[in-house]
C-alpha cells in the first residue's frame, strides 16, 4: 500500500489570524491517479493546496513525498520537488508573452542570459501537445479565459511535474472547453502524472476521478471511491445534510410581457439581439464564453454604450444611457464578477446593500444611517446571509454568502421589475446554489421578470422557462422549457463557431 | 420572503468614546497636544496670539487640503494645484490692476481656479486610460506656463506683479479678535467639507468610487461626473487658497504656490487618508494640517534651520504610514501565537 | 510566421509611433533652425540630459513594478553635494572613488525606499515623498550653505566637460546593460512579473519583496550616479540642484510608453521618451520662442503626446472590433 | 489594544523625532531668544545711550544653500557680535517670498529688535514688513530691495546706475566697441537683475558710444545650471557672430563660463560672479572664457547691514536721507536719497581679473 503513494499528508493544521483554516486534515495521493478534492467554499481546499505547494507553511502536521518527509519553505521548493499547481483564478501575467508565462520562475538560462529562442520553441511544443490555437509570442492579456487556463496547464507541464494540482479549472469554462480539458487530463494520467482535481462540478469528478476526498469546515471527512458513492451521499458528506430537489422550479402563471429588447447591436461584441420576458418568467441566456451574453446585458443596463437597439419596459420604450437609468427604471443587474463589480469588499455588508438606494433613504442629501441599518439588516436576513453583523466587511464572507449580499442589494431596490442575474451561482457551493435558486423561484412567483445568464447547463435547464442561446454575438435560437436538452443547446451554441478566434473582453 | 433559518444579523453600532480616542484621529490629537507643549517648552514666544498671527500664510494651504482629501479618497491625485494657485493669483492681481473692482477680482480668482480644476477634470474623465498623476503633471507645467506668459504679455513683465489697490485684500487680512478672517473661513469650509464627506450621499459615493470604481459604477454612481465635480471643487479651493495667499503677499510671482501640492498631500496622508483611495477622513487631515502648521511655527520660533524642519516633516510622514503597518503585523503575530 | 505589414507594425509598436513623433519634432525644429541638427547640438542634447536619460532607466524599473519614485532628485542632490564637499574639503579627489561613493550613497537611499515600500507596505508615492523632503533637507544641512564650485572640483569636472566622452560612455553602458538586464536576465523579467501580477509572482516563487527592494535600490544607484555626473557636468554642487526635475524623468517614461499600472514598458521606449523631453528643452530656446512661452509649450507637448497615444490606442481597438466577424 | 499600541508608538516616535530635530538645531545659529522679547522694547525706549548689548538683530537671506548669502550672513554676524548684540540668521526653505513671510512672521513673534531682509520679491513682503514695523521692529533691506515705504533704509551693494555703467563698459571693452552681445540673466522676476538690465538698455539708447553694440537677446537660465547651460548653448548656436555674453548672476555666469571654456569658444564672458565659483574660468588667454568680472564683497555688505541695524536700533539714525553713521572698520556712511528711496551704497563693484583672483578665491 505505502509504496504506491506519491504524496501523503498527515494531521495538517493551518491557522490564519483568528481562524483555523485547516484542522488536522489527511490526504493520500496514489501514483498515476486522478484524485478529486471536494467540499463547500470555505472548507479549506484552496488553503490545503497552498500548503502542498509551499505558499503557506502549516503549523502542524507532516508531509511525505514518495515516502520521504519534506518541508517546503516556499513555492520554489515545491516546484523543484515536482509539484505544480494551476490555480482557480489564472495566475498569469497579462502584459507578458505566453512563453514567459509558461517559464516564469524556471527560465532556460545560459551564462546568465535567458534563451528566448529555445524557450519559444519549447513553448510551441507544449502548446501543440495541448492543441492550443495561439502562439507563444502572444500577449496573455489578449487571450480568452480558456486559453489562459491552457497556458497555466502548459506552465505546469513545463516543470516536468510529477504531481499536478488543478484548482477549479473548469469554473470559467464552457462545456466544450471543459471537454477539451478532460482530454488533456486523461492524457496526463496516461503519461503517469498524478493529479489532484478540485471542482464544484460533479460531472468533472465522475468524468475524471477515481477517488474523492471531502473536506468540510476545515476538517477531513473522508476519502471514497468514485464508483462506490452516490451523488446524494457525496452532497451529504460535503454539506453535512441532505439536499433534495436541487432546482425548485414551480410552474406559475406567466403574466404580460414586461420587458423586451429589439435589435441590440454593439460592433465587435454582439449584433441584432432581440428577446422578451414575461412577468413571472425566468429566461435563460446561454452560449459559450465570448458569445456576447455578458456584453449584451451590460449594454442593456447602460454599462457600455450600444450602437443601436431599443429597450421596452412594460410596453413603453425607455432610454438607458447610464447604469443609473436602468436602475431607476427598475432593471436590476446582478453582475457576473461579484468581487469586482457587485461588491465593495472592504465595506461592511450593510453599506453594500444600501449603496444604490442611499439617496432614496437620505434626508436632504444626508445619509440616514439608522434607516439604512434597518433596511440592510432586514434584506440580509431575508436571503439568509450567514453573517454576524451588518458591519463586517464583505471580504470576510464566503463566495455564496457574498452572492447573497448581492441579491440583498438588488432586493433593497423597491422599484425592481426585471432582475438580470449574470452567472449567479458561479464558484459557489451546492448549499448556497440551492438557496439562490429558491430566491429566484420566489422572485418569479412575485411577478418579476428574470433573466439568468449561465454557462452551467443543468441549472439553465432546471430553472429557465425559455432559453435563448447566443453564438458569435447573435441569438442563434430560442428553446421552450419542454423541448430543451443539453444537445440542443450545444448545437445552437456551436454554430459556425469553429472559426472563432481571439477573445472578447468579458 | 423571510429567511428560513431565522438567523439574526446584528445591526448594533459598537464602540463608544473609548474606541474613538484610540483611533488614528485620537492619536493625532495627542500629537497636536504634544507639539503644542513642545512649542511652549522650546520657545518663550509660543503663545496663542503669536501662533494665530503667524498662521494665515499656512491657513491658505489648508483650504486645498480639503479638496485634495476628496481627490485622494477617490483614489486619484492632483499635483497641479500649486501651479493653479499661481495662475489664479496672477490673473487676480493682473485683472485688479487693470481696473477690475475687488469684488469681481475675487470672483475671477475663484473662477480661474474652477476652470483649471475643470480642465483637469475634463482630461481625467475623458481619457480615463491616463493616470491622473500624468494628466496633472502636464497641466501643472501648463498652468504655471500660462501665468508666466500673462506676466509678460499683460503685466509689466519680470515674472512678478503686485496688487496696486490693496484695500480689498486688507479687508480680508483683518482679524476678528485675535483670529484672522482666514481662520474662520478655514473652519467654515472645513466643517462643510468634512460633513459632506462623512455624512452625505455625495461623500459615500466618493468612498465607493475610491474603494471599487467598477462596483460603484455598476451600483449606478456616475463615476466620471463625480470625479469631474471633485477636480472642479479642488480647483475652486485652489482659487480660494490663492485669494488668501494674496492677503499675505499682495502679489503673485512665478514661484507662488511652488511645492504646495506635495505639502497638501502630505497633510492628507499624515491625517490618515490613503493615496490608494477609499480610506481615511478629513477630520484626520484637518488635525494633521494643524500639527504641521504648529510644528513649523514652534520650530521656526526656535530658529531651527528650515531645512531641518523639512527633514522632520519627511520623517513624520514616513513614520505615520509605517506605524499602522508595523502595529498590524505585530498584532497579527500576537493573534497567531494566541491561537 | 507571416510577416506583418508596415501599417500593422506601426500601429502595434509603441516605439514606432514614438519614432514618428520624434521625426516630426526634428523636422519642424530643423526647418526653423537648421543648426539644430548639427552634430554638436545633437551631442549636447545627450550631454545636457544625461541625468534624465540615466534616471529614466531606474524609473522604468520602478514604474514596471507599478511604483513611482519622486525622491530621486533629492537623492541626487544629497549624493552630489556629498561628493562635492569631499572635494571642497580636500578629502578625496580620485574620480573613480568619488563615483563609488556617490553610487554608494544612492544605493543606501534607494535601499531605504525599497525596504520601507516592500516590507512596510507603504504606498511608493508617500514613502518617496517623505524621503524627497529628507534627502533634500540633508543636502542643505551638510552643505552648510556652501557650494562646491568649479575650483573645488577642477580635476573631477574634466570627466563630464563638454567634449569629454565620459558621460556618453556611462549612458551607452547603462543603456546596453539595462537592455540586456530587462530582456535577457531573470531579474529583469521578474521586475516585469511583479508589476504584471504581484500575487501570481508571489505564488510562483518569486521573492516579491526582494525584487521591489532591488528595483528601488537600482533607482537609488542611478540617482546617486546622476548626482556625481551632475557635479562633473556642471562643475558645481549646490543643495538645490535639479530641484523638481523628477517630473521630467517621470514624463520621459510615460511618453516612452511605460504604464504607471506596471508590467509594461521597454528600455527602447524609455530612451525615446527621454530623447523627446531632451529635444523639447533643447529646441525651445533655439527656435526663438520667448522664454516665457517655453513652459506652456512644453506642458502642452507632453500632454498632447500622452493623449495622442490614448486616441491612437482607441482607434486601434475600434478597428480590431470592426474586423471581428459576426 | 492594537490601536492603543499604535497611538502610543506614534506619539513617541513623533516626539522623539522632534527632539532629534531640536538637538541638531545647535548647528543653526540659534540665539537664546528668551531675553529678546523683553529687551526689544527696552532698547527701543532707552535709545541712544544704551549699547547694542542685549538686542537681537535678525537677518533674512534669500534662501538656504547659497554661498553668497552665507558670506553676507557671516559679515552681518561678525559686525553685530563685535558690538555685543545677538544674531538670528534665517534662511528660508525656498527662494520664494512666501517662505520669507513665514520666517519674518516668526521673527516678529520672537520680538527681535531689527530685521534685515534680502527680498525675494519687491512687493510681496509689504504686508509682513509693515506688521514688523508696527511691532516696533526696525526693518531694513540689503542686496535685493523691498518696497521702499516698508523699510527704513536699503543697504545697496552698488548703485544700479553704477553697475549698469560698469557692465556696459566691460561689454564695450570686450567686444572692441561693436558687434553682437547677449545677456544671460537669472529668473525673469529677479528684481536686481531686471534693474541692472534696464539700466544697461537705457545706457545703450542714450550714449552714442554704444551705438554699434547690438544686444541680440536676454536669456533666462532661472539660476539653474542645466537651464543656464541650455540657454548659453542656444545663444551660441543662434548667434554665430556673438562676441560677448554678460551674465549678471552668479549661477548663470558660472554655467556660461563652463560652456564657453569647454567648447573653447571665442565668445568672451563678463558679468557678476563669485570669485570662488569663477576662479577656474578667469584668465586673459584663450583657454579661459572670462577675462574679468565684477562683484562687491558680500561680507562687507553683511557688515554694513549689521552696523546699519545697530544704528537703527540704538536710534543714532532713523533712515532719513542725510543721516550719517560709522560702520566700524568700513568707515563712515551717509544715507542718500536715490529715486525717492533711502539707500546706503557700499561702494563701487570690485573688479576681479587674473591678477587678483587667486587672492580672493578662498575668501568668498
Amino acid at each position: 500500500m505505502a509504496e504506491d503513494l506519491i504524496l501523503e499528508l498527515k494531521g495538517i493544521t493551518k491557522i490564519f489570524p483568528g481562524v483555523k483554516a485547516l484542522n488536522k486534515v489527511h490526504f493520500q495521493l496514489r501514483r498515476g491517479e486522478v484524485h478529486a478534492l471536494m467540499g463547500e467554499n470555505g472548507a479549506g481546499k484552496s488553503t490545503f493546496i497552498k500548503v502542498i505547494t509551499g505558499v503557506h507553511a502549516a503549523e502542524e502536521g507532516q508531509m511525505f513525498l514518495e515516502g520521504e518527509e519534506v518541508h517546503f519553505k516556499g513555492p520554489r521548493d515545491a516546484q523543484e520537488a515536482g509539484i505544480a499547481a494551476v490555480y482557480q483564478h489564472p495566475t498569469s501575467y497579462p502584459t507578458l508573452s505566453v512563453t514567459e508565462n509558461i517559464f516564469m520562475g524556471h527560465e532556460n538560462v545560459k551564462n546568465g542570459m535567458i534563451q528566448w529562442r529555445s524557450m519559444n520553441a519549447e513553448a510551441q511544443k507544449l502548446l501543440d501537445s495541448l492543441d492550443a490555437d495561439f502562439k507563444p509570442t502572444d500577449e496573455v492579456g489578449t487571450l480568452t479565459i480558456a486559453q489562459q487556463q491552457m497556458v497555466e496547464i502548459a506552465k505546469a507541464l513545463s516543470t516536468n511535474a510529477k504531481i499536478i494540482i488543478l484548482d477549479e479549472p473548469t469554473a470559467a469554462l464552457t462545456a466544450n472547453e471543459s471537454e477539451k480539458l478532460y482530454g488533456i487530463v486523461d492524457r496526463l494520467r496516461e503519461e503517469g502524472k498524478s493529479i489532484i482535481f478540485i471542482s464544484h462540478r460533479f460531472e468533472d469528478m465522475y468524468r475524471l476521478a477515481t477517488r474523492v476526498t471531502v473536506f468540510r469546515d476545515s476538517q477531513y471527512i473522508g476519502t471514497y471511491d468514485v464508483d462506490g458513492i452516490s451523488n446524494a451521499d457525496l452532497i451529504k458528506a460535503m454539506v453535512g445534510r441532505e439536499i433534495t430537489d436541487m432546482y425548485p422550479k414551480e410552474d406559475i402563471e406567466l403574466g404580460e410581457e414586461i420587458f423586451r429588447v429589439e435589435g441590440m447591436t454593439r460592433t465587435g461584441y454582439f449584433k441584432d439581439v432581440s428577446f422578451d420576458v414575461k412577468a413571472g418568467e425566468i429566461i435563460g441566456l446561454t452560449g459559450l464564453v465570448g458569445a456576447g451574453r455578458t456584453e449584451t446585458i451590460e449594454s442593456i443596463c447602460g454599462i457600455t454604450k450600444p450602437d443601436s437597439g431599443k429597450i421596452f419596459l412594460e410596453g413603453r420604450e425607455i432610454q438607458i444611457k447610464e447604469p443609473v437609468d436602468a436602475m431607476k427604471a427598475g432593471i436590476i443587474l446582478l453582475p457576473e464578477d461579484r468581487q469586482k463589480q457587485g461588491l465593495i469588499l472592504s465595506w461592511g455588508l450593510g453599506r453594500n446593500v444600501t449603496l444604490p438606494i442611499q439617496e432614496e433613504l437620505a434626508n436632504k442629501g444626508f445619509n440616514d444611517e439608522k434607516k439604512e441599518r434597518e433596511l440592510a439588516k432586514q434584506r440580509l436576513e431575508e436571503v439568509d446571509t450567514k453573517a454576524v453583523t451588518i458591519f463586517q466587511p464583505a471580504s470576510s464572507l464566503s463566495g455564496g454568502n457574498q452572492q447573497k449580499v448581492v441579491v440583498a442589494k438588488a432586493l433593497a431596490q423597491s422599484n425592481m421589475k426585471v432582475v438580470i442575474m449574470d452567472e449567479p451561482t458561479k464558484g459557489i457551493d451546492v448549499g448556497a446554489k440551492k438557496e439562490i435558486y429558491e430566491i429566484m423561484g420566489q422572485l418569479a412567483k412575485k411577478g418579476y421578470g428574470i433573466i439568468m445568464i449561465s454557462s452551467e447547463m443543468p441549472e439553465i435547464i432546471g430553472m429557465a422557462d425559455r432559453i435563448f442561446v447566443m453564438c458569435n454575438g447573435r441569438i442563434s435560437g430560442c428553446l421552450q422549457r419542454s423541448e430543451v436538452t443539453q444537445e440542443r443547446i450545444l448545437e445552437l451554441s456551436m454554430e459556425k463557431s469553429g472559426t472563432k478566434k481571439g477573445g472578447a473582453a468579458s | 420572503m423571510a429567511g428560513k433559518s431565522g438567523r439574526e444579523i446584528s445591526a448594533e453600532v459598537k464602540g463608544g468614546i473609548r474606541s474613538k480616542i484610540l483611533s488614528w484621529e485620537g492619536a493625532l490629537i495627542l500629537i497636536l497636544v504634544a507639539v503644542n507643549i513642545l512649542g511652549v517648552v522650546i520657545s518663550p514666544n509660543y503663545n496663542v496670539s503669536n501662533v494665530l498671527r503667524e498662521m494665515p500664510r499656512y491657513l491658505a494651504e489648508i483650504f486645498m487640503m480639503f479638496g485634495m482629501g476628496y481627490i485622494l479618497v477617490l483614489g486619484d491625485i492632483d499635483i497641479s494645484v500649486g501651479a493653479l494657485v499661481c495662475l489664479a493669483g496672477t490673473v487676480t492681481v493682473l485683472s485688479s490692476n487693470a481696473g477690475l473692482p475687488f469684488g469681481l477680482a475675487v470672483v475671477v480668482c475663484l473662477l480661474v481656479g474652477l476652470l483649471g480644476g475643470m480642465l483637469n477634470g475634463f482630461i481625467a474623465t475623458r481619457f480615463t486610460e491616463l493616470p491622473t498623476m500624468i494628466v496633472t503633471l502636464g497641466t501643472q507645467i501648463i498652468f504655471r506656463g500660462i501665468a508666466e506668459v500673462l506676466f509678460e504679455t499683460w503685466g509689466n513683465g519680470g515674472g512678478t506683479a503686485s496688487m496696486t489697490d490693496t484695500k480689498g485684500l486688507m479687508l480680508l487680512a483683518q482679524k476678528i479678535g485675535p483670529f484672522p478672517i482666514a481662520f474662520f473661513c478655514v473652519i467654515i469650509v472645513g466643517i462643510i467639507m468634512i460633513t459632506v464627506l462623512a455624512k452625505t450621499t455625495f461623500g459615500r459615493k466618493l468612498y465607493a468610487i475610491g474603494s471599487n470604481k467598477t462596483a460603484a459604477y455598476y451600483a449606478g454612481i456616475k463615476v466620471e461626473k463625480m470625479r469631474f465635480i471633485c477636480y472642479s471643487l479642488l480647483g475652486m479651493l485652489a482659487g480660494l487658497c490663492a485669494l488668501f495667499l494674496l492677503t499675505a503677499t499682495f502679489g503673485s510671482n512665478t514661484t507662488t504656490g511652488q511645492g504646495f501640492e506635495m505639502e497638501v498631500i502630505a497633510m492628507c496622508v499624515f491625517g490618515g487618508i490613503a493615496t490608494t483611495g477609499g480610506k481615511g477622513n478629513l477630520i484626520g487631515g484637518f488635525i494633521a494640517a494643524f500639527i504641521i502648521v504648529c510644528l513649523r511655527i514652534a520650530l521656526g520660533q526656535r530658529n531651527i534651520n528650515t531645512q531641518v524642519i523639512l527633514v522632520i516633516i519627511g520623517l513624520m510622514l514616513i513614520i505615520s504610514v509605517l506605524v499602522p503597518s508595523i502595529s498590524n503585523s505585530i498584532a497579527a503575530r500576537k493573534k497567531r501565537s494566541a491561537a | 510566421m507571416k510577416k506583418r505589414s508596415i501599417g500593422q507594425f506601426l500601429s502595434e509598436s509603441r516605439e514606432a509611433s514614438l519614432v514618428i513623433v520624434l521625426a516630426v519634432l526634428l523636422i519642424v525644429v530643423g526647418i526653423i533652425n537648421p543648426s539644430f541638427l548639427s552634430f554638436t547640438n545633437i551631442r549636447q542634447i545627450f550631454l545636457n540630459n544625461t541625468l534624465t536619460f540615466l534616471m529614466a532607466l531606474g524609473m522604468l524599473c520602478v514604474m514596471l513594478t507599478a511604483g513611482i519614485d519622486i525622491s530621486i532628485t533629492s537623492t541626487l542632490a544629497f549624493a552630489g553635494m556629498s561628493i562635492g564637499l569631499l572635494q571642497k574639503y580636500n578629502v578625496i579627489h580620485n574620480t573613480f572613488l568619488l563615483f563609488v561613493i556617490g553610487a554608494g550613497i544612492g544605493i543606501i537611499c534607494g535601499f531605504l525606499n525599497g525596504i520601507i515600500i516592500a516590507k512596510g507596505h507603504v504606498a511608493p508615492i508617500i514613502c518617496t515623498m517623505g524621503f524627497m523632503y529628507i534627502w533634500r533637507g540633508m543636502a542643505y544641512v551638510i552643505s552648510n550653505n556652501n557650494w562646491a564650485s568649479g575650483m573645488d572640483v577642477a580635476g573631477f569636472s574634466d570627466f563630464g566637460k563638454d567634449g569629454a566622452v565620459g558621460p556618453y560612455i556611462i549612458l551607452i553602458v547603462a543603456y546596453a546593460a539595462f537592455f540586456i538586464l530587462m530582456k535577457w536576465t531573470r531579474f529583469g523579467r521578474r521586475i516585469y512579473a511583479v508589476g504584471s501580477n504581484t500575487e501570481a509572482a508571489r505564488v510562483s516563487g518569486i521573492n516579491v519583496d526582494r525584487t521591489l527592494t532591488g528595483v528601488y535600490t537600482i533607482m537609488g544607484l542611478l540617482a546617486g550616479l546622476a548626482g556625481v555626473l551632475s557635479v562633473s557636468i556642471y562643475a558645481s554642487a549646490q543643495p538645490n540642484m535639479q530641484y523638481g526635475k523628477e517630473m521630467d524623468v517621470i514624463a520621459a517614461c510615460v511618453i516612452g510608453g511605460v504604464a504607471m499600472s506596471g508590467g509594461r514598458g521597454s528600455v527602447a521606449g524609455t530612451f525615446l521618451g527621454a530623447l523627446i523631453i531632451g529635444i523639447i528643452s533643447k529646441a525651445l530656446p533655439m527656435v526663438n520662442i520667448p522664454n516665457f512661452w517655453q513652459n506652456l509649450i512644453k506642458g502642452v507637448i507632453i500632454l498632447a503626446v500622452v493623449i495622442l497615444n490614448v486616441v491612437t490606442q482607441r482607434t486601434m481597438d475600434r478597428q480590431n472590433l470592426l474586423r471581428r466577424e459576426m | 489594544m492594537k490601536k492603543k499600541v499604535l497611538s502610543v508608538l506614534l506619539a513617541t516616535t513623533v516626539v522623539a523625532s522632534l527632539l532629534a530635530g531640536c538637538g541638531s538645531s545647535a548647528a543653526a545659529p540659534a540665539a537664546d531668544a528668551a531675553p529678546a522679547a523683553d529687551a526689544a522694547p527696552a532698547a527701543d525706549a532707552a535709545a541712544p545711550a544704551a549699547s547694542s548689548g542685549g538686542a537681537t538683530y535678525a537677518l533674512v537671506t534669500k534662501s538656504a544653500g547659497n554661498p553668497f548669502m552665507e558670506r553676507m550672513a557671516s559679515g552681518f554676524q561678525e559686525a553685530v557680535e563685535a558690538s555685543g548684540g545677538t544674531v538670528v540668521i534665517q534662511n528660508p526653505e525656498a527662494a520664494t517670498p512666501d517662505a520669507q513671510i513665514s520666517v519674518v512672521q516668526s521673527l516678529i513673534s520672537q520680538g527681535v529688535s531689527s530685521i534685515a531682509v534680502d527680498g525675494n520679491d519687491a512687493n510681496a513682503l509689504t504686508a509682513v514688513l509693515t506688521e514688523a514695523s508696527n511691532a516696533g521692529i526696525k526693518v531694513l533691506s540689503l542686496d535685493s530691495d523691498v518696497a521702499p515705504d516698508t523699510r527704513a533704509v536699503y543697504c545697496n551693494q552698488a548703485g544700479v546706475q553704477q553697475i549698469g555703467e560698469t557692465l556696459m563698459e566691460a561689454v564695450y571693452d570686450l567686444t572692441g566697441g561693436e558687434g553682437d552681445w547677449a545677456i544671460l540673466s537669472a529668473t525673469s522676476q529677479a528684481t536686481n537683475q531686471n534693474a541692472w538690465i534696464d539700466a544697461m538698455k537705457k545706457l545703450m539708447e542714450s550714449d552714442s558710444k554704444y551705438a554699434k553694440l547690438n544686444l541680440v537677446e536676454v536669456a533666462y537660465g532661472d539660476d539653474e545650471p542645466q537651464k543656464s547651460t541650455d540657454q548659453t548653448q542656444a545663444l551660441l548656436q543662434n548667434y554665430p557672430d556673438l562676441k560677448v555674453i554678460c551674465a549678471p548672476t552668479t549661477v548663470g555666469i558660472a554655467a556660461a563660463a563652463k560652456v564657453l571654456q569647454d567648447q573653447k569658444s571665442s565668445v568672451k564672458l563678463t558679468g557678476l560672479g563669485l570669485p570662488s565659483e569663477m576662479a577656474e574660468y578667469i584668465g586673459d588667454d584663450d583657454a579661459h572664457s572670462c577675462p574679468y568680472m565684477y562683484l562687491w564683497n558680500p561680507i562687507d555688505l553683511g557688515r554694513l547691514a549689521g552696523y546699519t541695524s545697530i544704528a537703527l536700533v540704538d536710534g543714532s539714525i532713523t533712515g532719513a536721507a542725510g543721516d550719517k553713521f560709522t560702520a566700524g572698520e568700513l568707515g563712515d556712511y551717509t544715507i542718500e536719497e536715490i529715486d525717492g528711496s533711502t539707500q546706503i551704497i557700499l561702494g563701487p563693484p570690485f573688479k576681479f581679473d587674473p591678477s587678483n583672483i587667486d587672492e580672493w578665491k578662498s575668501v568668498y
